[in-house]
């Protein structure tokens, strides 16, 4: 078996490569990543390209191709800069609950728009600290002829005052408690009453912007709902897990990336008169690096292609995507260390890597709730 | 068991060196990050306030205080939120170079501005061709008519920027055995041919001036030379005891004070109506990173009881040196998981651990040499 | 710096026990690891040179030694290739109940025997439907006519065919509160209704005779109650502490010795004309062992001489039976991978430690049970 | 992607299950598992279902599958019983040497006896305590006319004292030093002058017979040649490979094998009135223990399916066998804890599991050794 792409996907790969080579400079990225910016005109050039929504169908500037098309440009991307690719990939996050749960209408009002390069989308899902808990939401959306009167306060939304459309989790059913009567609703950036406020200073992924939104009296037409009424949560967990699966393409490159700078490195400094990577206990490192990349990649194509395939499962996308944030979280972090002083500095670009690594598992969702998945799964399934 | 025995006289210190942090040092953090550099008032505030140098003998302006005062300072230190005024790497690990191995003349000319915050120390001994293989640097020095001419470079230099005094390692051309080769000189700043570099930017560590350092036929004194001639080497070695268990306790401390902030974190902090320490898996977490801290701490305070008596524990150090900066990282890494999403921001304090605490296991001897150090002494 | 202070007459101790070991014990290990028994005279013999039972005070035939006594005994047995005469188990364990709890009449009838050999002890808690939770045993004792009628089963009962003497615990059924429905009576072999079953088949300890037992109707007189009526569980807990401490001490000690024979091999074999000890990885390791080893020792040490005086470090023991018994399973697993084939080998002296120690997690509290309490003492 | 077996293979599989359930008796496995001895019966119905030498040509009794449908038989038995299943699949070990370097009339002298259950096989290639230091050979064959005269000794040699025939590693050129000059002969159990001596009590995988073995002028047919001369170590490092594929599936089994036993347990067991499933850290066990066997799945069966491609890859295959036999362990260790008394009982069988994984582990070749491969292949390999 051993997971064979396609000549389309291998050619798919070989642009994103060219493309990241041509387009993303080390120094640009040292410089907006302290700016907690993204390079515009490299993301124009992308969404040109097509690597933006190459998941979309075509009618929507899209190559309606699937999933595992677009794990495979995260991973170029982010081998060859963390950053970078981390700002490209996510310029259109949670604008796949448009496209897997709304009208065509919705469609093609934003998901063109963000092919094109034109806007960004985030998620104004969660209200807490924890960052995920969709039952404990409190903004909601009264209905009032034609309209949704949208008023709360929403936190850690990705491309938080930068993004063209959120879709917003709202109660609707005003008696409601928990997950139930919670609906999607869609609320363009420039809406009135709207406003970003207290962006984050991050760790890593600085190059996407995150805030907390605030929601006052905004109003939106009836014809922003996406998706069912009542089932915002449901379709939010659905986009987690496959949002989940790009993450974990994106930790996968991160990984990579980290691991041939680090072999670069030990192949060409001496110690002791002596190669590094010719002392056993690098090599040995070198050996957990590689083997810990190869259990991620496995794990993350299988549930890139099974969703391509309609089959998606949370408790094997948790797993991938533990397995690819630990190993990008594991080889920048060795990687640092075989480096020494150097890797310690911004100039040797692993301390970014490892950055945006460690935020990456954060964003995913902590080791503890990937756990509670998987168990959730296993319980559930095995007999 | 208490192992050290702290007298209310340590406990005093204690609570005055708390004040001070809480006035001078704290409110100045964040600024200090920013700036990427702790100004030279600053460390003359700890030298006015008698933070500075505590071991140093009173006749050359010390206080001449046990080493249990250096370890309230580092400890306190280590939950200051800022690592620029590395006040340990000057008292505990520079200092005491110049204090064991100076000439009088040497003594009496530096170290009370080095107790007073006059004098910034640093030590230069990294370079980029040579990090944890001493024996191989390349920065040489010639004496030449009752003066010694330095050519080369220095890289990782913390204070590099601030200091007024660098301790600098450098090669005679002419002996070939390279451990017979090196000697230390004394080099003032403003030394015509002494260039500082610009600072280097890191992962972490932002308040801290660390930087590369340059040496163009820079001219200097004979009697600048430490120790003596060729014996570098050996100097260095009697040094690391002290330099790895001081490294020891503030990477103990800082992995302390990652594991209290996020308990009380936990404690505090509500998802879905319950605290998130209300979770086995946490709680399970907190019971074993506990259990790994107290026992870290069993250990250094051992080590510091066998030091103040002067004993032989280098590899004893060696082994705490890499246990506690890699527990630190593994602590802040964990912690970090545990917290959820604000583990993200900047303004959780465990971000900046996370990026501090990065070079630990790297400076002051990676942790595999000190892996290398103790294979060594069990003549496997 | 010694934590632990022993004395020449200490020291003199462990050579007479060592002295024994040698003569006694090693050369009987690999019959009785094949028996799954140990013979009572074993027992006796023990107790005879004066090795049971050392803290039993003079006035109950005992010699009355410190702690330390304890300590020698339990670190020398770790390196006996035998777990069956659990000396520890009986002596440290089971014993200092009936010392703590008994009356004055049962001290005088058991304890002389306890510690002459003559009377080998049992435990009776853990039952097939209740380990860890205690609270949900079923066997129960009901008063009748100055007897106490017990009914039940117990199971993995260390010294099961052994004993001569058992201590169970079970429960009033007339008493709803669990945590007040525990007594602790004293049973003797032989009683009528008291039947021991066949050996437990167990991974390891193969000397170790571990045993189901089963009451029917089982009689005893009422002055077997130990302690008083109902307050089983507060008896336990107060004893929790040092049973801990031992395991404590003897997974340590069995770690130590793991790391130590596996160093020792490593260097006396060669491969392709190196010692294995050579390979750069395998020094690490010993490195990294060699650590965490040094730490615990550390710890328990100081735990030991905590308990010696009296201090409340329940919490302690708890973090040292899990931290001890999981670090001597992590040692024996390491060390096996690392010497090669020879691994595989019965021969092999680590294979019987990895099967051995496998059930130190789990016996005296699980090791989840001992994180468990961990956490309840931070109030997270 | 998501590795799909055939309908073929599952059939192989679901007859593997039958067979496993419907001879795999626990008293019986108990019983022999302490007497070192393999039911026989056993073996003869495996043979005679076609269960042995699957992936032999169809002329010699196989069935003339693949490696993977091997491993495919391997897990399954495993999974019933770790110790029965290694027993049954070690039957034939080392004589794949013959089907991959033999003459047809060794093939045909051979495999067709292995594989109707009438005889085993095994290795006689190390003498060092290592077990895996095939250069340092100092056992020697001397040609006289049409026959070799051996002359040695080989240790740890599996199914030492019962094959029918042995793979030896033999120094033909008297004069070479190392790996050169090393050639693959077989000898015949009942050779004259063959003895096997020091059999080994072992802490697990014990329904194999371990042994040493002496050769006192044996003397073999110039015929018996395997392979070519003085390519011995050569064909050894390579049957080592496929070796260690088998190896992975077997641990991957019995590491199945080992969860489901817990799960069943924590299902049913109660503590503080609770279910031991609910409580969180179990589950989070459940996690580990489940995301360790899925990723050795994708590891095992992809070194499989390359293996019948006539890929082969080493380091690939190190890092199977290292997670294959790292989930054996771990996942035996932890259910043994979940079961408490019960996990260090033998009647519950998770203690000989876990002898066998461990056993597993370092009859692989150990972690250092596996990783000495690992870093090679990338080192020499990764430009």
């Amino acid at each position: 078996m051993s997971f064979k792409i396609s000549k389309p996907q291998k050619e798919i790969q070989k642009a994103a490569r060219d493309f990241a080579k041509g387009e993303f400079d080390k120094d640009l990225a040292f410089d907006m990543e302290r700016a907690q910016k993204f390079p515009e005109d490299v993301r124009n050039k992308a969404a040109g390209l097509g690597f933006i929504g190459i998941h979309y169908p075509e009618e929507y500037y899209g190559a309606g191709l699937g999933i595992l098309e677009n794990v495979l440009l995260a991973e170029e991307f982010c081998k060859k800069d963390s950053s970078m690719g981390i700002g490209l990939m996510l310029s259109g996050f949670a604008a796949e609950c448009i496209l897997r749960f709304g009208t065509d209408s919705l469609k093609d009002r934003f998901l063109s728009g963000i092919a094109s390069g034109e806007m960004l989308s985030g998620e104004a899902f969660t209200e807490s600290v924890s960052g995920y808990d969709t039952g404990d939401i409190k903004t909601w959306a009264q209905k009032k002829e034609d309209a949704w009167i949208i008023n709360g306060q929403k936190t850690l939304v990705t491309n938080g005052g930068k993004a063209g459309v959120y879709c917003v989790l709202c109660r609707t059913d005003p008696g409601s408690i928990g997950a139930d009567g919670i609906s999607m609703i869609l609320a363009e950036g420039n809406s009135e009453g709207l406003l970003s406020v207290n962006p984050r200073d991050k760790l890593g992924m600085r190059m996407v912007s995150t805030s907390d939104l605030v929601f006052n009296n905004v109003k939106v037409p009836c014809s922003n709902l996406v998706g069912k009424q009542g089932k915002g949560v449901l379709q939010a967990l659905a986009f987690y897990d496959e949002a989940r699966i790009l993450l974990s393409a994106m930790a996968l490159g991160t990984a990579r990336g980290a691991f041939l700078r680090a072999l670069d490195y030990v192949r060409q400094r001496e110690l002791f008169g002596k190669k590094l990577a010719g002392f056993q206990v690098t090599r040995h490192k070198l050996a957990d690096m590689a083997m810990g990349i190869n259990i991620a990649e496995h794990l993350v194509y299988e549930v890139a292609a099974d969703f391509d395939s309609g089959r998606s499962d949370s408790g094997r996308i948790a797993m991938a995507g533990l397995s690819a944030c630990q190993a990008a979280i594991d080889v920048s972090s060795e990687a640092i260390q075989l480096l020494g002083g150097y890797g310690y500095m911004a100039e040797y670009e692993l301390e970014r890597f490892y950055r945006d690594a460690k935020s990456m598992g954060i964003f995913l969702g902590n080791t503890g709730m990937m756990k509670d998945i998987i168990a959730k799964n296993i319980i559930e399934k095995i007999k | 068991m208490n192992i050290l025995k702290y007298s209310e006289k340590h406990s005093a210190f204690r609570e005055k060196f708390r004040a001070f942090v809480k006035k001078e040092i704290l409110p100045n953090a964040e600024k200090w990050e920013q700036d990427h550099m702790v100004p030279k008032q600053a460390w003359k505030k700890m030298g006015q306030e008698g933070f500075l140098c505590p071991c140093v003998q009173p006749e050359y302006g010390g206080p001449g205080l046990d080493f249990l005062y250096t370890v309230i300072i580092i400890e306190e230190m280590a939950r200051t939120r800022q690592t620029g005024l590395i006040s340990y790497l000057h008292s505990d690990i520079i200092v005491p170079y110049i204090e064991s191995f100076g000439s009088e003349w040497q003594k009496k000319k530096y170290l009370p501005g080095c107790v007073s915050g006059d004098i910034i120390t640093a030590v230069g001994m990294t370079e980029p061709g040579a990090g944890s293989d001493l024996a191989s640097i390349s920065t040489i020095a010639v004496e030449e008519e009752g003066h010694v001419i330095i050519n080369g470079s220095k890289t990782f230099i913390s204070n590099g920027i601030n200091c007024d005094l660098l301790i600098i390692a450098v090669k005679d051309p002419l002996i070939e055995n390279p451990h017979k080769a090196i000697s230390l000189y004394l080099v003032e700043d403003k030394t015509p041919g002494f260039k500082k570099g610009g600072k280097l930017e890191k992962m972490g560590m932002h308040s801290q001036d660390t930087a590369e350092l340059f040496f163009t036929n820079c001219r200097i004194p004979v009697e600048n030379l430490l120790g003596e001639k060729g014996v570098g080497f050996v100097m260095l070695m009697k040094k690391l005891q002290q330099e790895r268990l001081t490294c020891s306790i503030m990477a103990l401390n800082k992995a302390e004070y990652v594991l209290e902030w996020t308990i009380e974190y936990c404690k505090n902090t509500q998802v879905s109506g319950r605290p998130l320490s209300s979770s086995q898996s946490v709680q399970f977490a907190f019971a074993e990173m506990a259990t790994e801290a107290r026992m870290s701490r069993l250990f250094v305070e051992n080590l510091i009881a066998d030091h103040m008596e002067k004993k032989d524990i280098v590899i004893e150090t060696s082994m705490a040196k890499y246990q506690t900066s890699d527990m630190a990282n593994r602590f802040a890494n964990r912690c970090l998981d545990i917290i959820g999403s604000y583990a993200m921001d900047e303004q959780c304090p465990l971000v900046r651990e996370l990026r501090d605490l990065k070079v630990m296991p790297i400076f002051a001897g990676t942790n595999e040499i000190m892996k290398g150090i103790i294979a060594k002494s069990m003549k496997l």
